[in-house]
């Protein structure tokens, strides 16, 4: 049945590119996504897929060009980092607006200055408002899940719109791990064949793609993406349902790690969900009622889910992995504050910026967050939401 | 979602769930349909007698308006001529006249 | 077949009538003649860079090119034509489609000399089978004038203003179609709307059927940017041809032909007299002698390149 | 993660300290454990100390920090001891392997006071004579496993067989001397 393997999360990525054979792949080499196009490429120079690769001269070409073959009627694909994303970004907003689907898989990792080329979010947080829907990974495994069910999820009639695979630089992209593989017929199978409704290469239909609409019709559109957005959260329900089907492996919008009856959760995005499982665990152990939420799915943003699944907690704290430098909280945190707005109950609320530059992060850093958590509760009150862990203080 | 409308001209403030997906066009040319004949200050006239047939005015005109049928120059499309009077210059046998619009 | 107009007008329209271009634009002059190049069972894509042509020829809900068209963004039409000619090159490898498409990105100077040049650079090097054509009208037309690399020296635009201390652009023009060449690509032109259009019209067919990356540099008089009566238009080519600030000539793999040499050469001043935008430079004989012996000096230059006598 | 091993590597960019680690990820997941390995990843080009890094466990580990507190060290380049606090953490119920021609006892006096299992091989020697050229990544990966109780020694040798076979598939003559340079390391590491 499956296939058993170790694997890099990029090795993983291009396997599983290779198994969706898209029709073009356009890319520019990045650290830490490099290896994506690398081994890609091979699969090209060996006869493995039917793909046109197309080296670009820079990640706004590759953005460009994938735009370009998507509105020809390609199934279309590509990955970057950091820097390269940020070149990308005029282009993110054009491929969402022209309700494009792609999968571009964002190897995570910090954006300059300074330069520094290690894992934290502040990339794809940044495009976070750029029209494409993100799914985070947590290892190479969901890397890999993700990328396949993306595709799906991008190609959905009432969605049609460019999927970030987002996974976190070297921690996840180069680390070899154990990892389950689906059959290339079956992902074939499950991604299936894709027919795009207008297309610039349909012979029968001639078509515009990409035009200037003034105030009479710009403010429609724009509603009409959102539309698009908002259709994407029951989409990607029913992908992963299905991919459950086929695999076993469960996905959701999030996921909740002993929260049944947790008093004091984390939310948190990516690798570091691991760890922080890991001591969870050890606080279980020792009686302690502690939970973990995963956000798998940032945009659209689960808020009425995630309000639903902090209602029974105490006091929670957001984990983000970049900055917001709005001087009150990153992303993360502001969105699920405004989620639990609205929601039943209003635990309180902690953000912590962390891992900013590959900053490593220990177990000791989440435990250190729980204690706070619990001092947090005893206090019934929160000093300052606006935190940061592991950085170097005076 | 998205209704079909004539020609694909979705009228201005269209609602948006009536509005084209992805803001695409799927009648090409229907700018045809959009006169710009309007924009004329001066308009340029063709006098038959005097045309030679070399049809130097055809390939010249910005906005296609040079009506040629089998070879021919037949008139002018004055629902998209500006009134830019390129033909007129360019016309070796001054075939046409340019007046002022309305006269 | 050799050229011949009256034949041409047979073919079909490929761009619409309709479009919001000004009155007198040199610019779906090009096209026009550029698509005419097109065998009539041909389909094509036809993407442009954001500017003049794009805003005009594409403005919700009217398209006025009755091929597929595609917009992206100002500086990548090279990268976004590439993508598309990328797709076809994938889809009928795997015998997904089998009409024959033929690719044309329109892009300004602004849009290629400047802000595009890099992504019009990566597509030719890559080798994507399509054609890049630069309409150059000399200046950014499309944002209210303000000077590009292809605006000529001494031009008066709105980031170029011909003032009291400084008499408008300071530079000479990039040689962009020399920089194409340089290239290696199998075809580069440069040429304009000139006589009956045969030159033009050639060159696009070349370009469009010659295998590989082409290159079209064309001269595109601005009425409003450069300050002419928009009737003027073939006048204007016609001498910025005969003066030779534009020379009419091609490169096909490397070898330089010269596709029109003036019997009479013109002097410079009729160019620069011709327009408003060097009003304050055209009767200063110290600025007109300048510039004529660069025009002289490049003019001799693609005479030697050309193996013509100067 | 009651059985989980932590391995440290300690190298220079470009003697193939990663990619040793890389493969003995793959020998551990070769006899069913669940295994990380990792390279913790800087700037650093040829010549520069790097620190790789092993996990292997009976179940899959969900942590992705690097390691603090290893149970094992290998030292790819003696002359790192003199750079890199190599003992850093070194768990003393384990132990450091040394690639140097020295023995334990020799190297001791530079491991500030580690009370842990020492162990030396010379993989230059080993090398060279088998491979008749200088790649350290066999011995140590052996010396590793033999030390640490990985798997056991024909566990290693089939599945190293198989793997050379695989990545030699383009120059089977070398998968003989590798197998050697294996089976040699196996024999020669010293120390307790």
């Amino acid at each position: 049945m499956a296939i058993r393997d170790k694997l890099s999360g990029n090795e993983a990525v291009a396997i599983a590119m290779r198994q969706i054979n898209p029709d073009v792949v356009a890319a520019f080499p990045i650290t830490p996504s490099t290896e994506v196009p690398q081994y890609f490429s091979a699969f090209v120079a060996n006869g493995q897929v039917d793909t046109e690769f197309v080296p670009v001269e820079s990640e706004h070409s590759a953005m460009s060009a994938c735009i370009g073959a998507g509105t020809a009627g390609a199934r279309t694909m590509t990955a970057t980092s950091a820097n390269g994303l940020a070149l990308m970004w005029e282009m993110l907003y054009i491929a969402a607006s022209c309700k494009l689907p792609m999968v571009l898989s964002v190897v995570n990792r910090a954006l300059s200055g300074p330069i520094n080329i290690h894992n934290d979010h502040s990339d794809s947080m940044g495009a976070r408002d750029s029209g494409w829907i993100q799914i985070y990974g947590e290892n190479n495994q969901e890397a890999y899940d993700n990328c396949i069910m993306a595709v799906r999820i991008s190609e959905v009639e009432d969605v049609q719109l460019p999927v970030m695979n987002c996974y976190d630089g070297f921690i996840t992209s180069h680390a070899v791990e154990n990892i389950e593989l689906l059959e290339d017929e079956k992902v074939k199978d499950f991604v299936g064949k894709f027919e795009p409704k207008n297309y610039l290469l349909n012979k029968d239909e001639a078509i515009a793609v990409g035009p200037l609409a003034i105030t009479t019709h710009y403010f429609e559109h724009k509603r009409q993406q959102a539309e698009s957005m908002r259709n994407a959260k029951k989409a990607i329900l029913e992908v992963s349902a299905d991919f459950a089907k086929l695999t076993g492996r469960e996905y959701g919008l999030f996921e909740e790690y002993k929260m049944e009856d947790a008093e004091r959760a984390i939310v948190v995005i990516g690798s570091t969900a691991g760890t922080a499982k890991f001591v969870v665990d050890g606080l279980r152990a020792k009686g302690e009622k502690v939970g973990l939420i995963k956000i798998r799915v940032f945009r659209p943003f689960p808020s009425e889910e995630l309000a639903k699944a902090l209602a029974g907690v105490k006091a929670v704290a957001v984990l983000d992995k970049c900055d917001g430098f709005n001087a009150k909280g990153a992303p993360l945190f502001t969105e699920t504050v405004s989620a639990l707005y609205y929601g039943e109950a209003k635990p309180l609320a902690v953000n912590y910026i962390y891992g900013l530059g590959g900053r490593d992060v220990k177990t000791n850093d989440i435990d250190k967050v729980y204690a706070d958590l619990t001092e947090i509760v005893n206090a019934n009150k929160v000093d300052d939401p606006y935190r940061y862990l592991g950085v170097v203080e005076a | 979602m998205s209704k079909k409308f004539e020609h694909d001209i979705v009228p201005a403030y269209t609602p948006w769930q009536d509005t084209t997906p992805g803001g695409v066009i799927t009648e090409a040319g229907n700018a045809n349909e959009f006169k710009t004949g309007d924009w004329r200050a001066m308009k340029p006239i063709w006098n038959s007698d005097k045309c030679k047939q070399c049809l130097l005015c055809f390939p010249v005109c910005p906005d296609a308006s040079i009506i040629v049928k089998d070879k021919k120059m037949t008139g002018i499309d004055y629902d998209h001529c500006k009134g830019c009077g390129v033909c007129v210059k360019t016309c070796p046998f001054n075939a046409f006249d340019f007046v002022p619009e309305g006269e | 077949m050799a050229y011949n107009l009256k034949e041409t007008t047979q073919k079909p329209e490929r761009l619409t009538g309709g479009h919001r271009m000004c009155a007198g634009c040199g610019a779906p002059v090009v096209v026009r003649t550029i698509l005419r190049a097109l065998k009539e069972e041909d389909h094509a894509v036809i993407g442009s860079a954001t500017g003049c042509l794009e805003v005009s020829t594409f403005l919700y809900p009217f398209t006025a090119w009755k091929d597929s068209f595609i917009h992206s963004a100002f500086e990548n039409a090279g990268a976004t034509v590439a993508g598309v000619e990328a797709a076809y090159t994938s889809l009928k490898k795997q015998g997904k489609l089998d009409d024959t498409y033929k690719f044309i990105a329109f892009g300004g100077d602004g849009g290629t000399y400047d802000i595009g040049i890099q992504s019009l650079s990566g597509a030719m090097e890559r080798g994507h089978d399509m054609v890049y054509v630069c309409y150059d009208n000399g200046a950014y037309m499309n944002t209210g004038i303000q000077r590009s690399s292809a605006t000529p020296k001494y031009a008066d635009t709105t980031t170029s203003p011909a003032g009291t201390a400084v008499p408008g652009k300071q530079q000479y023009r990039k040689d962009l179609t020399r920089v194409m060449i340089a290239h290696g690509i199998p075809y580069v032109a440069q040429s304009a709307p000139f006589k009956n259009f045969k030159d033009l019209y050639e060159k696009a067919e070349k370009a469009i059927y010659t295998p590989g990356p082409a290159f079209l540099n064309v001269l595109a008089p601005c009425p409003r940017g450069w300050r002419y009566e928009s009737e003027r238009l073939m006048e204007l080519c016609e001498i910025a041809v005969d003066t030779c600030f534009w020379p009419l000539y091609e490169v096909i793999n490397g070898e330089y032909k010269l596709t029109y040499k003036p019997k009479n050469k013109r002097p410079i001043s009729d160019w620069l007299e011709a327009q408003g935008r060097f009003k304050h430079v055209a009767k200063n004989p110290e600025v007109v002698a300048e510039i004529q012996q660069v025009i002289d000096e490049r003019w001799e230059t693609l005479l030697r390149l050309c193996g013509e006598e100067a | 993660m009651g059985n989980m091993l932590e391995i440290r590597w300690h190298g220079r960019g470009g003697q193939g300290a990663k990619t040793a680690s890389l493969l003995l990820a793959e020998a551990a997941f070769d006899t069913g454990k669940f295994i990380q390995g990792f390279p913790e990843y800087g700037p650093e080009r040829m010549g520069a100390p790097i620190t790789a890094y092993n996990r292997i466990s009976d179940e899959r580990c969900p942590i992705h920090s690097n390691i603090y507190e290893p149970d094992y060290v290998v030292v790819v380049d003696e002359t790192l001891i003199d750079v890199v606090d190599v003992t850093a953490g070194l768990k003393e119920t384990g132990g450091i392997i040394i690639n140097t021609s020295k023995t334990p006892e020799e190297v001791k006096s530079k491991l500030k006071g580690y009370k842990g299992g020492v162990y030396t091989i010379d993989a230059r020697e080993i090398s060279m004579a088998t491979l008749g050229r200088y790649f350290p990544n066999t011995p140590m990966l052996a010396a590793v496993v033999k030390v640490a109780k990985i798997m056991d020694e024909d566990t290693l040798i089939q599945s190293m067989e198989k793997s050379f076979h695989h990545k030699f598939a383009n120059k089977p003559h070398v998968i003989a001397p590798n197998m050697e340079a294996l089976k040699k390391s196996l024999s020669e590491v010293k120390g307790a």
